[in-house]
Parts: structure tokens; C-alpha cells; sequence
């Protein structure tokens, strides 16, 4: 857990016609901005589906980005307020789960806007550094083996004869 | 209407007729004006050259004062203070190892800054805070028929340009303009007097009072009203060399504060316009003194 | 009739009048009494330069704009004193990002700039000039670089004692100091001034200061401790 | 793990672009595809100096037929960039085309990180998802929809006026929709262009009349775009017409009324002479004006103001019955498939920078203002007085007004050089007075425009490397007395200087129109942050917006010249004659659609979607998403709460696997 070698990774999920062609410009412009996070490509960020950004979570993200176009420019008309709702919920979710506010962040960058990429990756990377790892696997894995211990409990209850399931069952 | 008041080192030297007629206009318009407990110099522009970081908790430590003494805006009438609090101002806010520096110098006194007090000049007070109306209101002697042009000097619009142009800064001719006074267009009004100058390279310092004095002749000014002491003291006391150098350029140069005191009739040598070197002309058909 | 002023043969030129300022780079018609056919070498060598001196300049705070400079004169076109100044402030920025450190530090320039920030707010780069003159200048009072008797450093040294031990300034009693210290007869020049000073009741003698000139002092040397308030360097600030 | 039996045995080819040395100076190419070499599914997996190059493309189809490869993935630049040239290269290699995915390692990786060990992780990262991806990829076809040939141009100024009759030409039906009341734009107010000096009018007054007089452009001026609906090949766009009293199809431009109407003096600042000369309520724009068709002011008619007037306008109209107080506003909706946007440029405000005096010195004018007062066409028949009469003897140019200044505007202007240039020999030519050109750096880089700087110094133009610091009307020599004062620093010779002139010209700079964030807003497109159109790629996609079939031409892009103006033009309407030409739009199929087993019939969909692309069968109790309709944003996909709606190019496992493998690594 306090890998002295960690580095925060975010997962981010940028729409195609602004966040993802400003990423797009900030690399045509040569700004430079802190390499942890790995970009997923959506038509729009009315696309992001809650359970990517568990996903992403879950399979070890320290965090995740979403990038839209700014309110009143969608592509789509907007596909990116449906976003802002459904991101609204989202974090009141993850908050009942102890996940903290920034580990999860919804940005309008526009196509026009390279240097944004860089301020809102570096500063987010910043953040996370402060933050430390979300260590979601290993959660999952310490919650597994707690209801599998609850399991074999009530199990056991239920089996008072303790006998050990064959292993016949595997044929 | 109360504020701290932090006077600054030239309103108790050579600029104190700036003093005594600052307060009296003040207190007559219903404005007071608390001098802060034991402050000390700005460090100016001076200070600045030497040691930022001192330059810095000098200022700050005035501030800091000022917080203490209460919730008032801080008023300077010196331009050169008005620039330091303000950059000190800006500096702190701008860069957090600066502040950690200041807090630590200003702890060893029991003392902190917060960042609350802004500091004004009292160009800013008198027309934004007592409007203009108020000022009107209370002119018993209208300066009719006397030209002024109107000098700001540097540090008070630039850069902290908070409450006026600073190309064309215009709150001291809207006051004169209150003051009944005729306002002559100067185009000069912020350009540099050369103050710091004067006492060092009197030859550089010199020539920029000679061109700024000759233009308000040239204008066909009566009188140039200044807000700041130095400017004040280097449009006056220099004639003779000035004469000596270019010509002659004989013009008085008073603050505006001892105009608005005349105009609200208040006693001339009260107002500290005995210690101009070159004398202000009395206004014509003076009437009796407004005060019993 | 000049009271200070190094050279002190040199006569100022007037703003718009016809003379040239005399630049250390242009060869220039000598009036002293040496012979009119000496010339003055100003190549500088690479050797000169001190590499990372602009880069240090523009590390201090406020002054990192510095590198975004187009060299368009604005500063010194809108300067009311480059015309006495050895090097225009454009060029001051020009040899600060080339490295040319003694260049710099040596010349009247930055002792001129009277901080009226009419340069700073008029750079269309935003070039925070006013600033890069204060780093310049305290830079060269740190290595001791300005010229001898050059009364403006005296100035500042004058100014910053006198507030340090007793808070605050008193003008006359300043002025006094520093024309003991940079220039005696220039006292006597200004005898005539004195009088009026004295007639108009503004000839201060007696020297303004605080109460708390004890507490003024710790806090000031706290900041010589870098990071820690460490009062060893006190006697210095004392 | 997902399951992807239903691809059958998957067989990847993996190719890594070293971009010479974009991509290969910051990430070991060779590690990543020995890296990716290794993982399941994956066949063939190779670095290659250019994926993009004919050999690159070879190599992917040679290894689907050699390799039996059923899927590609290259990590190189954007997909923006070369999605569809991979595409195409793996569907000759026989593959249906989006059996393919692509990494984005330059834009998103080489090009913005600094440490190669760092940015060789990622890149493999990246590539690690996309294998992943690419295994759940189906075989999808395009859908062909036709595309309405009439084109939209907004704006007539020279771009749009050379774009539209290049279409018209070609055989296409143009609409022009101009806001003022004559097309024109900017060049009409130009007395001579620069390098060849000559006569503006006289090369664009007949494209005007062209214009007017061709068949198959429709001209709509003194008109808005109100409304844009739709999509490439397909738009609906509605055209406000703002009445101008006068019925267009009688008035012959015969201009009795005007000296009839009931204000005998021209009152008002006329528009086109920038405010140096008067004109009544009732005017035309210029004698030249396209349509010449006179216009009624309502802000100044009396009886539009009032109803109180003796309508004079109307007895000098007589029979021809062309004035019409009852006009009213029109809306009129039209159908186009490509829109060509060349709305312009509006000019410094020069009282923004308050040190040149502009507005308080009578004799300190704009760049624009001088080009009136020069032009035979102008208030003064072409002779340059001073406001204050007199011709002036010795004139100060001040270049880059409101441009390369961090406090108004950051960007060179690029016209500004010659423009002054040019008015200086016209100055020097009609009054012999001494001209001085201030400038910062004097950029020409124009065909025969270095010859026309030079020629410039031979007329004996001055120039002074020095940006001015300020105008001033305060004298210190004799000579200075009554002038104008320019103080500047002559940085080549080191020296300041105090200039005194009698006229000031103040060369204002560009900048985009006021109301541009709401047209993009309109036409769906993006500015950059100075507010100039966002083109699709600065070098390879000038003239195209991130929407299809909207193009961009001039100076609404950015600053630029005449010529480079017409060439922008030109490219646009090829850009949209080539689709036009080609009769269908390509679809991507990102569609989203329904599985009927699924869904619960909830209709929380059917709201969501802006294309009303979404239906509900009433009978079967589904929704249904027409796939015509359907834009591909996948909103709906997102929202359907039983999972029912997917989308094609977007699925659910894809983007899953995409966050495995962007995580399993590193």
C-alpha cells in the first residue's frame, strides 16, 4: 500500500469534438503536463456511463476526469447537461462510499483551450499525490474475503454436521 | 465616516501643510481620520532597493496596525505611501514565501496580517466615499475664475489604478470642478515630477519640474494643485535653480486639499499656504472667513 | 553649478534638446583635453558574460515576464529619464537576458528609474520593468556593484539605516547625511533652499521617530535568518 | 472476463509509427511492440518509421494476407488526424474497415511528456487498451445519406463575394446573406491594394455586379441567420430580412428620393466614410453598392420615428412605387448542405489606447479614416486635408495599434506593414509631405512585398524601429509648437526621440466581430481563445470547422490579406463542391439502437435526444431509434436504466475493456 514508487493514475473520459481536441492541441502545442493519465475516447461526455467511472475505480484508478464542452456549446446541443445532472448523483454516490470529492472531477474544455488540459491534469495530479492511493482493488479484495468469511459462517450454521463439501462436486 | 490615517513620514517634514490642511478640510466635511498608533516608515521607494523582503515587513507591519485598530479602510495622503502599502498589498497576496517572512517578522510583536484593510487616498475617499455633492454643498467661496491644472504625479494611478484612469485620471478636476475652480486641460497630469531625483541628480530631477511647471504656464494655469508631498515640494522649492538653469517658471503649486479649504472658507493661514516658497495670489474679493 | 553627477565634467542633455546622450556604446567627440583621435573599443566578448545572470534576474518574483520582451522601446520612449541614462531600459533588458551582468549592474540606468511605473503599465508585454530595476538594484547594492559616491545607492543606504534604527524618516535631516556623505560642497549649493526651508517652517531638526524602535528592528532582522528567526545576525541589522 | 467468443479466434497485428522522430524521440518504440507482442490474440506486432506512408499502409494489408490478421491496431497521432487513412488501409487489405482502432501516442504522449520512461509506460498503457478493444470490434457499414446541393455563404465582403461566385460558377445555387445593406465588406472602403497600387474598386466593383447579376446566386442583404438546424449535407437555416422600406424589385436606384427627402442637410455619420461625411435617413451605402437599392435609416426617418413627415421620398418616387413604410420584418427558411462562413473582421478601437490621442487630437486618425480621405470615392473627392483643413506637411505612422500588445490584442495583424506602406506613397504622392513609419518589425512576407518595402525606402519614406510610447499635444522647442508630438525610442539608433507632425495615422489592428462567440454558437463550431474561427487542422484542414459541411474564408479565421482572403474563398468552395460533387454524405456508424429483448419500455429515453431520433413502438411497448435521425452522442446509451441501448463503434465492452487495459498496465 505505501509503494514509495506510486503514482496516481486517472482515467479520463474526453468527449471527441472539444476535450479531446484540446488534448489534441496541447500536443500540437507542445505543453507539457504530468503523464498519468490515460485518455478514453467518447463522441460525447453524455456517453460516460456512472459505471465506467466505477469501473475505473474499482480496477485501481486513483481517479477519474471527465471532459466536456462548456455549458451552451455541445456538439450534441446538450448531451453534456445530461452529463453535469447525472455527475451531480454520481457524487453524492461516492461520497456515502467514502471516495473523496476530488477524486472525480467533470471539466468543460474547449477545443480552443490546450492549456486548460495541462492546468486541470497537473493540478487533479496534484490533488491525488496529496490524496494517496484510492487502493479500490485491494478494498474490494479485503470485502471479498469478509463476506467469503461470512459465507463459510453461515455456512457452517447451516451445516451443523461440518462435514467438508465433497470434492466429487467438481466432476 | 471613520478611517485610520496614516500620515507618513513628509506629512510631518517638509510636506506638513499637506497635514494641516488635510484634516481640517476632512473633519469639516464630517470625516475622521484616526492616526495609527506608532507607525513607521513605508520604506518608500527606497527601501525597496535594498531589501525587498525588510521593504516588505516594513509596510506590513503598518498594516497590521491598522488591522488591530479596527475594521476602518486605511487612508494615506502620501503617494509614495499609498504605492508601497499597496504593492506590500499585492505582494503578499502574490507570493506565499513572502507572506510565511512577513508573518514571521510581524509575530515577534504580537502581530498579524490578514490582508483586510484597504488602503486608500483620499482623492478616492473624498469623491467616491463624500461624494461630490457633499463637497459642493459646502463651498461658501467658490474658486471662480482661478485656472488650476491639475497634477496627480505618478504613484497614486500608476499601477495600482484603482479608482481612477491611469492615463487620464480625472477625480481631482471633477473635485475642482466642484470647488467652482476652472480646470486647465494638462496633458502632463501623470507624468513623473522626478522627486526622487531632485536630491541626488538635481539636473535630471530639475528638468522634468521645468517641463511640467512650464506646460501649466503654457496652459495658462494660476496655480497646479498636487496630491502628494513630494511632488508638492519639488514643483515649489526649486524655482530659483530652475530660473537659473531654463528661465523662469514662476508658478505656485499648493495641494488640493489647502483649495478645497479656502473654497469651504476656512482660514488661510490655518490651511499651511504660508509655507509655500511661492505664494499662492489671495482669491479675489475674498469675502469674510465662513467660521464664527 | 552640477552638485554631484559622475562624470562630473558632462553637462546633461535637455529632454528634446539637441545633444545626444553620451552612450558608453557610440564613440564620442571627447571635450576634455585629450586628443580628438581616441576611439573606445566596446566589443563584448563571450567571456563577459556571466551565464545565468538573466535567468537569476528573472527568477525573482514579478520580474519573470521579462523573457517575453520584443525589444519595441516603449519603456524607454515613454521613460522621463532614459535620456540620462548610459543604457536605455530597453537595452537594460536586452543585456540582462544576454548575461552581461557587469554591464548591467554598473550602469547609471537602473539608479535613474525614479519608480514612476509609467513603463510598466505601458509594456505591451507586460513586462513588469519597474521591478526588474528594484531586483537590478538590489543586486548591485548586494555585490556592492554601483559606482563610488554615486549619491543614489548612498541614498537608499542613508534612507534604509535611518528607518531601521529609528523607524521613521526625517527629510532634512536625510538630505543632510547624504550630502555630508556623497558630496560636501553640494551642501553649501543649496544654502539658499536651507533659508526657505528654515522661513517656511518645514526645516525639521529634530528626528521623527517611533516608540517600539526595538520591536522595528527584530521583526526586520528576522528576515535575515532565511528560514529560521535566528537573531545571530542581529548585530547587523542593529 | 468479457466474453469475446462470438469474434472467434481473434487475431491482432500491432504497429507502432516512430513518426521519425515525433513519436520515437520520447517513447522506445521497439519496447512497446515487444511489450504488446506478448500479449494474447496478437499476431504480429511491429515498430515502423511512417504507419502513414505508402509502405506503412502496405504493410498492414500484406500482414492481414500473410498472417491471417483479423484486426489492427497502430499507435500513432490522432485519430482526428489519420483514423480514416488506417481505416482505408486495412479495408484494402481486405478487412472490413472498422475491424480497426487506433492510439493516440503522439498528440496525448510524445508531444506533451517529458520523461521517457514515463511516456513509454503510457504509450503502452494505451496500446494495451486498444488490443484489448479491439477484440469486441464488429463488422459495421456506413450509411450513405444524399446531400441538398444549395450552399449557404454568410458575409459579402471579398471572401464571400469570390466564394459565392465560384459556386455560382461551378453550376451551384448560392445563397449570400449580407448584414449590411451592400456587399462590399471592407475592400470597397480601400482606395489602392497593396504591392501593385491598384485601384481597389476597379477589381472588386465588377465581382459585385457579377453578384447581382448571376443566376444562381439568390442575394439577401441587410439580412441575418437567425437559425441553423440540421446537419452536413442537410441544413435548415432561417434568414432574417430587416425591412429597408424600399421594395428592392422596383427601386432602379435613381436616388430622387434622396434629394427629396424632407432633411435638406445630410445629417448623420455616414457608415461607409467611417463618420467623416454626412448622409440623410434615406440613403444608399456607396455609389457602387450592390444592390443599388437606396436604404431608409428607421433610428432617423421621421416618418418612421413619428408618422409625422411629408413623405417627400415618396413623391419623388412617383409611379415607380418603390418606397414602403409598411414593410416588415421577413423570415425566410432555406435548405442548403454546406454553409461557408467569411463574416470578417472589425477594426482596433483605437481610443482603447488613450496615449495616441485618438478622439481627443482632432489630426490623429485611423488607418481606415486615411484610406477614405485618399480615395477619389471619399468625402474629400480625394485630397487629404487635415480636420482642421490645411494639407498636412509631415505625417507620423503608428504601427501595430492594438496588435502584438498583451493588454488589447496578442496577435500581428499581418496586413498592417503593407497597409501603411502603401499609404504612405499615397500620402507622399498627393501632398509630398515627409512621412515617418513607426514599426516594431516590418513583416512583408507577401509576394512582391519585400520589393514593395523597398521601394517604399526609396520614396524616401522614414522608418523608425521604436513602438510609440506617446502622442502628445505639449511643445518644448518652437519647432514642436502647434504639432502633434511622437516620443519613441529609435532603437537602432539608440536614442529617443520627440518627433512633432501634423497628422497622426494610427494603424489599428484586427479582431474578431463583437457578437462571434454567438455565430459559433449558431453554425456549431469552436473559436479559439482570441475569437478568430477554429479551422479542423491549422495545415492540412484550413478552410473545414470540427462541423462538417460548414467551411470558413478570410479574415474570420484570422487576420490576412487580400489575395490570401480570395484563396481561402477559393478553397472553400471546392472543400464544399467536392461534396456536393460526390452526392451522399458517409455516416460514421456510431449509431445507437435498441435491443427489444431488453428493454422495459420505460421511455426515460425518448426525451433525451435533440434529434428526436428516438420513438416509441406503442404496440410492442419498445423504444425505437431511427438510425437516420440518430447523431451517435450516445446520451441514451448512458441513461437507459435496463441497459437496452447500445451503440455501435461505442459498445459497452469496448469502453470496458478500454479502462482494464489502460489500468492492468503500469
Amino acid at each position: 500500500m505505501d509503494d514509495p514508487n506510486w503514482q496516481p493514475r486517472i482515467v479520463a473520459f474526453f468527449c471527441n469534438w472539444c476535450t479531446y481536441t484540446a488534448a489534441d492541441l496541447a500536443g500540437v502545442s507542445r505543453i507539457k503536463y504530468a503523464p498519468n493519465i490515460r485518455v478514453i475516447r467518447l463522441m460525447c461526455s453524455g456517453r460516460v456511463d456512472p459505471q465506467f467511472i466505477l469501473a475505473a475505480l474499482a480496477q485501481g484508478a486513483d481517479g477519474v476526469l471527465i471532459g466536456g464542452c462548456h455549458i451552451g456549446d455541445c456538439h450534441y446541443s446538450e448531451g453534456n447537461l445530461k452529463t453535469l445532472r447525472r455527475f451531480q448523483l454520481l457524487k453524492r454516490m461516492l461520497r456515502d462510499m467514502g471516495i473523496e470529492e476530488q477524486r472525480v472531477r467533470l471539466e468543460w474544455i474547449s477545443a480552443s483551450e490546450g492549456d486548460k488540459v495541462r492546468s486541470v491534469v497537473d493540478d487533479m495530479v496534484g490533488q491525488l499525490r496529496a490524496l494517496g492511493p484510492l487502493g479500490m482493488p485491494k478494498r474490494f479484495e479485503d470485502w471479498d474475503r469478509e463476506l467469503n468469511g461470512l459465507e463459510a459462517e453461515v455456512n457452517a450454521a447451516q451445516e451443523p454436521a461440518g462435514g467438508a463439501k465433497p470434492e466429487a462436486v467438481h466432476a | 465616516m471613520i478611517y485610520s490615517y496614516f500620515p507618513g513620514c513628509s506629512l510631518k517634514g517638509l510636506g506638513r501643510a499637506y497635514e494641516e490642511s488635510l484634516l481640517p478640510v476632512m473633519r469639516h466635511l464630517g470625516v475622521e481620520l484616526v492616526e495609527l498608533e506608532d507607525w513607521n516608515c513605508c520604506g518608500a521607494t527606497a527601501y525597496m532597493s535594498v531589501d525587498e523582503r525588510k521593504a516588505c515587513v516594513l509596510a506590513a507591519r503598518n498594516l497590521a496596525i491598522a488591522e488591530k485598530a479596527g475594521p476602518h479602510d486605511l487612508v494615506t495622503p502620501c503617494s509614495a505611501c499609498y504605492l508601497v502599502l499597496n504593492k506590500t498589498k499585492h505582494q503578499l497576496h502574490e507570493s506565499e514565501p513572502m507572506r510565511a517572512t512577513v508573518q514571521r517578522a510581524l509575530g515577534t510583536a504580537g502581530l498579524t496580517y490578514g490582508g483586510n484593510t484597504p488602503v486608500r487616498h483620499p482623492l478616492d475617499v473624498l469623491v467616491h466615499d463624500v461624494g461630490l455633492d457633499v463637497v459642493k454643498e459646502k463651498v461658501v467661496r467658490p474658486l471662480k475664475g482661478l485656472k488650476v491644472a491639475p497634477y496627480y504625479g505618478c504613484q497614486v494611478v500608476r499601477p495600482y489604478a484603482t479608482f481612477d484612469d491611469a492615463w487620464n485620471p480625472t477625480t481631482m478636476d471633477r473635485l475642482l470642478t466642484a470647488l467652482g475652480a476652472e480646470v486647465v486641460d494638462y496633458p502632463l497630469k501623470t507624468k513623473c515630477c522626478g522627486a526622487s531625483l531632485t536630491g541626488t541628480l538635481p539636473e535630471a530631477g530639475l528638468r522634468l519640474t521645468y517641463i511640467l511647471l512650464k506646460e501649466a504656464i503654457r496652459r495658462g494655469a494660476d496655480v497646479v494643485a498636487t496630491i502628494c508631498p513630494l511632488c508638492q515640494f519639488n514643483l515649489d522649492a526649486y524655482h530659483d535653480k530652475l530660473a537659473k538653469r531654463w528661465g523662469a517658471v514662476r508658478i505656485p503649486t499648493v495641494y488640493i486639499t489647502q483649495l478645497m479649504g479656502l473654497a469651504f472658507g476656512l482660514p488661510a493661514e490655518e490651511l499651511g499656504l504660508n509655507r509655500c516658497f511661492v505664494p499662492m495670489k489671495p482669491l479675489p474679493a475674498a469675502p469674510e472667513p465662513a467660521r464664527a | 553649478m552640477t552638485p554631484v553627477a559622475t562624470p562630473r565634467t558632462k553637462t546633461l542633455p535637455a529632454e528634446g534638446g539637441a545633444p545626444l546622450p553620451a552612450r558608453a556604446t557610440s564613440v564620442q567627440a571627447n571635450p576634455s583635453p585629450e586628443p580628438a583621435t581616441k576611439v573606445r573599443r566596446t566589443i563584448q566578448y563571450e567571456s563577459e558574460r556571466v551565464k545565468g545572470f538573466g535567468r537569476e534576474v528573472m527568477a525573482v518574483p514579478g520580474c519573470d515576464q521579462l523573457v517575453r520582451c520584443i525589444q519595441c522601446g516603449t519603456c524607454s520612449g515613454t521613460c522621463p529619464l532614459s535620456v540620462y541614462m548610459d543604457h536605455s531600459p530597453r537595452q537594460i533588458m536586452a543585456l540582462v537576458r544576454a548575461d552581461f551582468k557587469d554591464a548591467v549592474l554598473r550602469s547609471n540606468s537602473i539608479w535613474l528609474c525614479a519608480s514612476c511605473y509609467a513603463c510598466t503599465v505601458e509594456c505591451p508585454r507586460e513586462i513588469r520593468i519597474t521591478d526588474i530595476m528594484y531586483a537590478l538594484k538590489q543586486r548591485a547594492i548586494k555585490e556592492r556593484m554601483f559606482p563610488r559616491r554615486f549619491p543614489i545607492p548612498v541614498l537608499a543606504r542613508e534612507f534604509t539605516s535611518m528607518v531601521r534604527t529609528k523607524g521613521r524618516i526625517t527629510e532634512t535631516l536625510l538630505v543632510m547625511r547624504l550630502f555630508m556623505k556623497a558630496n560636501l560642497g553640494a551642501v553649501l549649493s543649496s544654502w539658499r533652499q536651507g533659508i526657505g526651508l528654515i522661513r517656511t517652517g518645514r526645516f525639521v531638526l529634530r528626528q521623527e521617530r517611533i516608540e517600539h524602535r526595538a520591536e522595528l528592528a527584530t521583526m526586520l532582522a528576522t528576515t535575515d535568518g532565511r528560514s529560521e528567526p535566528a537573531p545571530k545576525h542581529n548585530q547587523e541589522a542593529a | 472476463m468479457h466474453d469475446t467468443s462470438n469474434n472467434g479466434d481473434v487475431r491482432i497485428g500491432f504497429y507502432i509509427c516512430h513518426c521519425g522522430h515525433n513519436i520515437a524521440s520520447m517513447v522506445d518504440c521497439a519496447a512497446v511492440a515487444e511489450y504488446i507482442g506478448r500479449l494474447p490474440g496478437v499476431a504480429v506486432s511491429r515498430d515502423y518509421k511512417y504507419m502513414c506512408s505508402d509502405p506503412g499502409q502496405a504493410l498492414i494489408g500484406q500482414d492481414i494476407r500473410d498472417h491471417g490478421l483479423n484486426r489492427v491496431v497502430v499507435a500513432s497521432c490522432s485519430p482526428l488526424l489519420h483514423e480514416h487513412t488506417f481505416r482505408n488501409a486495412v479495408e484494402a487489405g481486405g478487412l472490413n474497415p472498422f475491424f480497426f482502432q487506433m492510439v493516440n501516442i503522439r498528440e496525448h504522449d510524445s508531444w506533451v511528456h517529458t520523461d521517457r520512461a514515463d511516456a513509454t509506460e503510457k504509450a503502452k498503457a494505451l496500446a494495451h487498451a486498444a488490443v484489448r478493444r479491439v477484440r469486441f470490434h464488429r463488422a459495421l457499414q456506413t450509411t450513405k445519406v444524399p446531400i441538398h446541393p444549395d450552399v449557404l455563404v454568410v458575409g459579402g465582403g471579398i471572401a464571400g463575394i469570390h466564394a459565392a461566385l465560384t459556386l455560382a460558377n461551378g453550376g451551384k445555387k448560392v445563397f449570400l446573406v449580407e448584414r449590411e445593406p451592400s456587399i462590399g465588406g471592407h475592400m470597397a472602403k480601400f482606395d489602392k491594394t497593396f504591392p501593385t497600387l491598384d485601384c481597389a474598386a476597379c477589381i472588386l466593383t465588377p465581382k459585385m455586379s457579377a453578384v447581382r447579376a448571376h443566376k444562381n446566386i439568390t442575394l439577401w442583404t441587410y439580412s441575418d441567420v437567425e437559425k441553423v438546424e440540421g446537419y452536413v449535407g442537410n441544413y435548415t437555416v432561417t434568414v432574417r430580412r430587416r425591412p429597408r422600406y424600399i421594395n428592392e424589385e422596383l427601386c432602379v436606384g435613381c436616388q430622387e428620393c434622396i434629394k427629396a427627402c424632407i432633411y435638406k442637410e445630410a445629417k448623420f455619420p455616414d457608415e461607409f466614410n467611417v463618420g467623416l461625411s454626412k448622409r440623410k435617413p434615406i440613403y444608399i451605402p456607396f455609389p457602387q453598392a450592390v444592390p443599388q437599392v437606396v436604404v431608409i435609416d428607421p433610428e432617423r426617418c421621421l416618418q418612421i420615428k413619428s408618422g409625422k413627415c411629408k413623405r417627400t421620398c415618396i413623391e419623388a418616387c412617383a409611379d415607380r412605387q418603390a418606397i414602403d413604410f409598411t414593410q416588415k420584418e421577413e423570415t425566410v427558411q432555406i435548405k442548403v448542405g454546406n454553409i461557408i462562413l467569411a463574416t470578417g473582421f472589425k477594426l482596433f478601437d483605437a481610443k482603447r489606447i488613450p496615449q495616441y490621442g485618438y478622439g481627443r487630437y482632432p489630426n490623429v486618425v485611423t488607418s481606415l479614416e486615411l484610406e477614405r480621405l485618399v480615395t477619389s470615392s471619399g468625402p474629400t473627392g480625394g485630397e487629404l486635408v487635415m480636420r482642421n483643413g490645411g494639407t498636412p506637411r509631415s505625417v507620423g505612422f503608428i504601427l501595430c495599434v492594438g496588435s502584438r500588445d498583451f493588454r488589447t490584442n496578442r496577435w500581428c495583424s499581418r496586413t498592417c506593414c503593407m497597409h501603411s506602406m502603401k499609404l504612405a506613397q499615397l500620402v507622399r504622392e498627393h501632398t509630398g509631405a515627409d512621412v515617418t513609419i513607426f514599426y516594431l518589425d516590418i513583416r512583408a512576407p507577401g509576394k512582391g512585398c519585400e520589393e514593395f518595402y523597398d521601394k517604399s525606402l526609396k520614396d524616401g519614406i522614414q522608418f523608425v524601429r521604436g513602438r510609440v510610447a506617446e502622442v502628445t499635444d505639449w511643445a518644448l522647442t518652437p519647432e514642436e509648437e502647434g504639432k502633434l508630438v511622437i516620443r519613441a525610442e529609435d532603437t537602432l539608433a539608440g536614442v529617443v526621440r520627440r518627433i512633432p507632425v501634423d497628422m497622426i495615422v494610427l494603424a489599428v489592428g484586427m479582431e474578431p466581430h463583437a457578437d462571434v462567440q454567438q455565430v459559433r454558437r449558431l453554425f456549431n463550431m469552436s473559436c479559439g481563445t482570441e475569437g478568430w474561427f477554429l479551422e479542423k487542422h491549422p495545415k492540412l484542414a484550413p478552410v473545414s470547422t470540427f462541423t462538417d459541411g460548414v467551411f470558413i474564408a478570410g479574415c474570420c479565421q484570422g487576420p490576412k490579406d487580400i489575395p490570401d482572403s480570395i484563396a481561402q474563398a477559393g478553397a472553400a468552395a471546392a472543400e464544399a463542391m467536392a461534396l456536393i460533387d460526390r452526392g451522399f454524405i458517409e455516416q460514421e456508424p456510431n449509431t445507437a439502437y435498441v435491443t427489444e429483448e431488453d428493454c422495459s419500455g420505460c421511455k426515460s429515453c425518448v426525451p433525451l435526444c435533440p434529434y428526436t431520433a428516438i420513438g416509441f413502438d406503442d404496440a410492442k411497448q419498445k423504444a425505437v431509434i431511427n438510425a437516420a435521425l440518430c447523431k451517435g452522442c450516445g446520451t441514451c446509451v448512458a441513461a437507459c436504466p435496463s441497459g437496452s441501448i447500445r451503440q455501435h463503434l461505442f459498445e459497452d465492452d469496448e469502453i470496458f475493456s478500454e479502462i482494464e487495459g489502460v489500468l492492468t498496465h503500469g
